[in-house]
């Protein structure tokens, strides 16, 4: 139990060290104020000690200078830190373009992982490193959390909604993985492992095992088992509209909105398609709540995402 | 404290001894009595809290959860948080030594509604009574933030009552805040101006504005969630189209300015003591009484630092990362002004001086930890770790409770008539000094590995560090239990007190101690100006 | 002096010309739900209430002849609810927002 | 927050001004208090609304907004009366007080009791969440919706309910004390120096009817009608 006397945890990702620098600034600050007052408060404490009943020390109102000092110079020391901090969060919100795609599902009391390529994988998350990973969080019942402390990583796993996340890891080996929002009995049960690998190793450890489906290949057995096809056909005659290119497009809609099709739309369309109508098509589209699982939600999703428009993505919609 | 308490006796008649029996207690509308019933019932409500810490720690001594089942743990720390919060830490200064002190403070006879100051003591109880009833039931398992959709959908805990007994809390705490607003308008002595008011009135009046605009907002929320859990209505079902993160807006709209609840009349009492035991006006009285205002405002607007992890908007986050910086400064002010204002002083030692010290030196800790807690990049690694645990008992058991102790101390001899051992009192305030930094110093650093919070089992390598924590909560708790028992002692066998035995200024040491039920032989006047240390003490105002 | 506006005895026709007015803008509101103003429908339906909520509260809540106190707690809590449902809408609205850089 | 006294002047009050000045005071603090509230539930509905504009258009179709308009005008008439009622204890009229305060609880039970009807309606179209919702095949058509619709709508009469019904409940609490109040005005309680109690249950009343005033096109007029 005892492996020396930590106080940091490893610093496995690329972010890792720029947090630990944000941190150790944040603990000088910390220790600047904390020691200084108390050093100040202790000399006066014993330097004015009271020394007879009859003292009656001289009256000192307060001083304008002093008063705007102590407000000004914390003042810029917390800019600094929100400067700091924002930048680190914009960076931890911004997945680099050339990322790992993996799909996260939480579920009482386990984490629900696929790779683009298939793999399944629960509780336990195989990645190579050196390249960036982008997760696409969502959950089946409460609120969960993915916790990687050697990434300093964290996002809320929310049901009904997407949130995305990333890491790049830089040394292979096995790290931690929790749940650290609060779901219920397991909750602290709710464990694994990231098992970061030399890209090398990772790419066996992907051909291990029988070939699985890779969500976008699940995504289309979907597709034509559910009968989208019916509708959504690729040669525009369909009652629905085309969706080669629709992912990361914009839509117009029929109230004359416009929306970005990202994971959350896409998700809508698919479950509740009369929430936002697109333009120029009848709410005829049967919703598919209830029908798919969460991990079918994002098969299909891959799926479309998968297709690719004329000309990389057209405007698609109205046609 | 001097031969002269030997021969002193009490005064005839005072409020403790105007009327006997039960009724007198249970139907008076006496501040002063009422503060008494409060004081009795809160401390049941911390000791109840105090027991399930135990719990606690004595579960986390080893990793794996071998003492009680999950279940029981989840209830554990959800039983811990809500009694702690909503039945002790939230009423304990307010509604004790406020509810006590501020007519004193202001010349007054009375709150401007005694009556309404009763029924908040019967909704504060009867809510209390619910949580009692859902304890007996089992208990709840879903923290004391009751988040959607784990609170409405998947506990099976006695989780309606509860709800409904903070609901009915929540109005105990809305009428003291509206009684404490009126009281401090329309009731202050003649010649008493606003800025002759002493910083623990004001400190009050910003809580009651927290208090009046926040709770009513979680009052709702929880009843909603009730809705949603006894009738299925569906306000936060993402089936339904719901959005749980809509609960989480609602609930830190209160919950974030409520811990300026928790800390405003802590901070309003150390500044009476560090004047007093400084025998000197505090340092600049009139930013110590606006940076109360400007937390109480300030705090309402950075409640979405509970969830730049949720999926919230990375733009509104950063707009409530930077509101939370800004709610530091005037709390910066504050704890500068108070070390400065010992400069040149005549800085006396007594117990509620050390805890004062205490008070100052935690709070900083906590508070400063909260920034980083407030910084975006930071936060991600940290939150829903042990890290926010350290942080908010640095500033709730090290911060606010020393205030309400240092508090205590000091108006005891108001309120009781006697005094306290000056030896006991001392050693305590060591030992919860030393205690509570054994027990939460160790937890920044769980929390920084990566320890998250609400775990009932957690990995061998965290086990040292838990060890020494739990090592720390049981000096703690020795800490808490000795003033239990001084305190009680003195209530009979303490010498007596003088009506001023702190040497101090203010109206409430102008009345004998314990004073009449009407306070005041007439309505005062108040023609010297606030913390008036350098001139000779007023005498006492004959009865 | 005195807050409340218990001084200011109002006459009777104040009260029934605000009555007046709240039917009319009642009238108003139901009329401006049948027309189309495109986005601005609900500011015109909620501009309307607030309108009337106005007349309400200085009429006959007497807070047009009370202290600056009555007033300023009034102005308070509207504020207060402001925040409340302006910030938490502000995340609604930019969470889909691209992030920079 | 008005406080029952035989004698109206209280022991730790040095005025009757002193007094009514810290009654009127109170009473707003409160107000304050009940604004925010109701404002939670403001926010969850101005959330949703962004978000399902076109599930509670559908569903605000369904409320019949001429009741919902002969409600508003019967409450904008019980404010009316209230305002004569305050009016005249101010004057010392007791009678006439009395009287006015009996009109407004009448015209206060005549709107419950269209909420009544209302509500039922609600429930004979299986249209209560959670309590009596009905099946989608049934609910679907009513309110022209389809599919998950069909259960957003849910939010929509989550929120009329819980809305309406905190309204409700507050003039539920409001009729017994004006009952009260007008008994009191008639035996004569209420002097040219001393009717606060009147007054504050006058600014109580008109604040529910505000909360109506949005209720109204918020609840019933969404979208074109
Ligand atoms: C009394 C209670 C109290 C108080 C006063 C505070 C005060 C502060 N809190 Fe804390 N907080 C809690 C109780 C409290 N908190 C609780 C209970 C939780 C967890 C809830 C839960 O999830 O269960 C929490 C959680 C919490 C979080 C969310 C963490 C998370 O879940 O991820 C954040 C984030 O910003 C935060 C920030 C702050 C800040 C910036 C202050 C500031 O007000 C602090 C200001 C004070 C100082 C800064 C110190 C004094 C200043 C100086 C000595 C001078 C030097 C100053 C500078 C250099 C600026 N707190
Ligand atoms: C006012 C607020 C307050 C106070 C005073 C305390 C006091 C203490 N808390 Fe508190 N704590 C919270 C508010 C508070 N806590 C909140 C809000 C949470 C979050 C809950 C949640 O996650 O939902 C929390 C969570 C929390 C945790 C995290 C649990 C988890 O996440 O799994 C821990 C763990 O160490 C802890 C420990 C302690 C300790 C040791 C004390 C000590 O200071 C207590 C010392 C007092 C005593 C020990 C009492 C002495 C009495 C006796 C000894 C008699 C006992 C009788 C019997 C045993 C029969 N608390
Ligand atoms: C009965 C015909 C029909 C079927 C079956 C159908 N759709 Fe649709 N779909 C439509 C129509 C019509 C629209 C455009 C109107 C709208 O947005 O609701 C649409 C819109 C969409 C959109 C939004 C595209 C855009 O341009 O914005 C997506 C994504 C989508 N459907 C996916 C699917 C998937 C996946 C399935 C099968 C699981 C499916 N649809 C089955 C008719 C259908
Ligand atoms: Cu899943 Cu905690
Ligand atoms: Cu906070």
């Amino acid at each position: 139990m005892w492996s020396g006397f930590p106080l940091f945890p490893e610093e496995a990702s690329t972010l890792a060290a720029k947090v630990d620098m944000l941190y150790l600034f944040l603990v000088g600050v910390t220790l600047l104020f904390s020691l200084g007052i108390a050093a100040v408060l202790i000399a006066f404490a014993i330097k004015y000690r009271r020394r007879s009943e009859a003292d009656r020390p001289a009256e000192i109102h307060g001083s304008l200078l002093l008063e705007l000092a102590w407000s000004v110079v914390p003042f810029f020391i917390v800019v600094a830190m929100f400067v700091w901090g924002a930048t680190l969060f914009f960076s931890m919100n911004r997945p680099p373009d050339n990322a790992i795609d993996i799909q996260v599902v939480g579920k009482r009391w386990m984490w629900k992982l696929q790779h683009m390529t298939g793999q399944r994988e629960i509780n336990e998350l195989h990645v190579p490193a050196g390249r960036p990973v982008r997760l696409t969080l969502t959950s089946e019942d409460v609120i969960h959390s993915f916790f990687v402390p050697a990434f300093r990583m964290k996002k809320d796993a929310v049901p009904g909604r997407y949130n995305v996340a990333w890491f790049e890891a830089t040394r292979p080996g096995r790290y931690h993985l929790f749940c650290a929002e609060y779901c219920g009995t397991q909750h602290s049960r709710m464990i694994g492992w990231i098992v970061v690998m030399e890209p090398a190793d990772f790419q066996t450890w992907l051909q291990g095992g029988p070939a699985p489906t890779s969500p976008v290949e699940a995504g289309q057995k979907l597709f034509s088992e559910l009968n989208c096809a019916t509708c959504h056909r690729p040669d525009s005659q369909g009652r629905g509209p085309v969706l080669d290119g629709v992912a990361g497009s914009t839509v117009r809609l029929a109230n004359g909105e416009t929306v970005t099709a990202d994971e959350g739309y896409l998700r809508e369309s698919i479950l509740v398609p009369a929430a936002k109508v697109t333009d120029g098509y009848q709410p005829i589209m049967p919703t598919y709540q209830g029908q798919v699982s969460e991990e079918a939600v994002l098969q299909l999703i891959a799926y479309i995402q998968s297709l690719k428009g004329p000309g990389g993505a057209a405007g698609a919609g109205s046609k | 404290m001097s031969a002269a308490s030997e021969t002193r006796q009490l005064p005839r008649e005072h409020y403790l001894n105007a009327e006997y029996g039960w009724r007198s207690w249970l139907f008076t509308i006496d501040h002063k009595r009422i503060a008494i019933l409060y004081l009795a019932s809160i401390t049941v409500a911390f000791f109840i809290g105090g027991a399930y810490a135990t719990a606690i720690r004595l579960e986390l001594v080893t990793p794996p959860g071998d003492l009680v089942l999950s279940e029981s743990y989840n209830k554990l720390f959800t039983m811990h948080g809500i009694y702690m919060i909503f039945f002790f830490l939230i009423p304990s200064i307010p509604a004790t030594l406020g509810n006590f002190l501020i007519p004193l403070m202001i010349g007054a006879k009375d709150l401007a509604f005694p009556r309404i100051n009763l029924l908040s003591w019967y909704l504060y109880v009867i809510g209390l009574l619910f949580v009692l009833y859902s304890t007996a039931h089992g208990g709840l398992d879903t923290g004391w933030t009751f988040y959607t959709p784990y609170s409405t959908q998947f506990s099976h805990t006695a989780v309606n009552s509860a709800a409904v007994g903070i609901f009915i809390a929540g109005f105990s705490s809305i009428l003291t805040g509206l009684n404490f607003i009126v009281t401090i308008h329309k009731m202050r002595a003649p010649g008493l101006t606003w800025f002759r008011l002493p910083l623990f009135v004001w400190a009050h009046y910003a809580t009651s504005i927290i208090q009046i605009l926040g709770t009513p907002v979680v009052a709702v929320t929880i009843l909603l969630v009730a809705l949603e859990r006894i009738f299925h209505f569906g306000f936060f079902d993402p089936n339904r189209g719901g959005d749980p993160i809509l609960f989480q807006h609602l609930f830190w709209f209160y919950s974030h300015p409520a811990v300026y609840i928790m800390i405003l009349p802590s901070m309003g009492v150390v500044s009476e003591l560090v004047t007093c035991f400084s025998r000197k006006k505090v340092f600049g009285y009139n930013f110590i009484a606006a940076s109360s205002l400007a937390i109480a405002v300030i705090g309402f607007l950075v409640w979405g630092h509970h969830m730049f992890i949720t999926g919230q908007s990375v733009y509104a986050g950063m707009v409530f990362s930077a509101l939370s910086f800004l709610v530091a400064i005037p709390s910066a002010i504050k704890v500068f002004n108070w070390t400065a204002t010992l400069y040149r002083g005549s800085v006396s030692w007594q117990t509620p001086m050390l805890y004062a010290f205490g008070f100052i030196g935690l709070f900083t800790i906590g508070g400063l930890t909260g920034l980083f807690l407030a910084t975006l990049g930071m936060d991600v690694h940290v939150t829903d770790t042990y890290f926010v645990v350290a942080h908010f008992h640095y500033i709730m058991v090290g911060g606010a409770i020393m205030g309400y102790l240092g508090g205590l101390h000091y108006w005891w001899p108001k309120i009781t008539g006697r005094l306290y051992q000056e030896w006991w009192a001392r050693v305590s305030a060591v030992l919860i000094f030393a205690g509570f930094n054994l027990t939460f110093l160790p937890q920044f650093v769980l929390g920084y590995l990566g320890m998250p919070r609400r775990y009932h089992y957690y990995p061998d390598e965290f086990q040292v560090l838990n060890v020494m924590s739990s090592a720390g909560a049981s000096i703690l708790a020795i800490g808490y239990v000795l003033p239990m028992i001084y305190l009680a002692w003195s209530m009979r066998y303490g010498a007596i007190a003088s009506s001023n035995p702190f040497d101090a200024t203010g109206l409430e040491w102008r009345t004998p101690s314990p004073p009449p039920t009407h306070n005041f032989p007439g309505t005062p006047v108040v023609e010297e100006e606030v913390y008036d240390y350098a001139s000779p003490r007023k005498e006492a105002l004959l009865v | 002096m005195s807050s409340g506006g218990s001084h200011h005895v109002v006459s009777v026709w104040a009260y029934l010309g605000v009555f007046l007015a709240l039917m009319a803008f009642t009238g108003i509101t139901v009329w401006a739900a049948g027309q189309d103003f495109g986005v601005y429908n609900t500011a015109v339906a909620v501009g309307i209430a607030v309108a009337k909520a106005t007349m309400v509260v200085l009429i006959f809540m007497h807070v047009k002849w009370g202290t600056k106190l009555t007033q300023l707690f009034v102005v308070a809590g509207v504020v207060f609810l402001l925040i409340l449902i302006a910030i938490t809408m502000s995340d609604y609205i930019s969470r889909p927002w691209p992030i920079m850089q | 927050m008005s406080e029952a006294h035989s004698t109206p002047l209280q022991h730790h009050f040095t005025s009757l001004e002193q007094q009514k000045d810290a009654a009127t005071l109170g009473m707003w603090a409160f107000l304050v208090q009940e604004v925010l509230f109701f404002g939670g539930m403001f926010t969850a509905y101005t959330v949703y609304r962004n978000q399902h504009y076109s599930v509670f258009e559908a569903c605000s179709h369904h409320l019949d907004w001429k009741l919902g308009a002969f409600n508003t005008a019967v409450l904008i008439g019980s404010s009316l009366t209230m305002a004569l009622a305050v009016h005249a204890a101010a004057l010392g009229k007791g009678r006439a007080a009395a009287l006015w305060l009996a009109a407004t609880i009448g015209l206060g039970s005549i709107f419950l009791g269209v909420k009544v009807v209302e509500y039922h309606e609600k429930w004979e179209h299986q249209l209560i969440p959670g309590l009596r919702w009905g099946p989608a095949e049934e609910v679907g058509p009513a309110l022209h919706l389809s599919g998950a619709d069909v259960d957003r709508a849910q939010l929509y009469f989550s929120l009329y309910f819980g809305m309406t019904g905190l309204h409700a409940l507050h003039m539920i609490i409001g009729i017994p004390i004006l009952a009260w109040l007008a008994w009191r005005a008639w035996a004569g309680h209420f002097t040219t120096e001393y009717s606060t109690p009147v007054e504050m249950t006058g600014l109580y009343w008109h604040f529910v009817d505000i909360v109506w005033i949005f209720l109204f096109p918020l609840l019933y007029l969404i979208g074109h009608h």
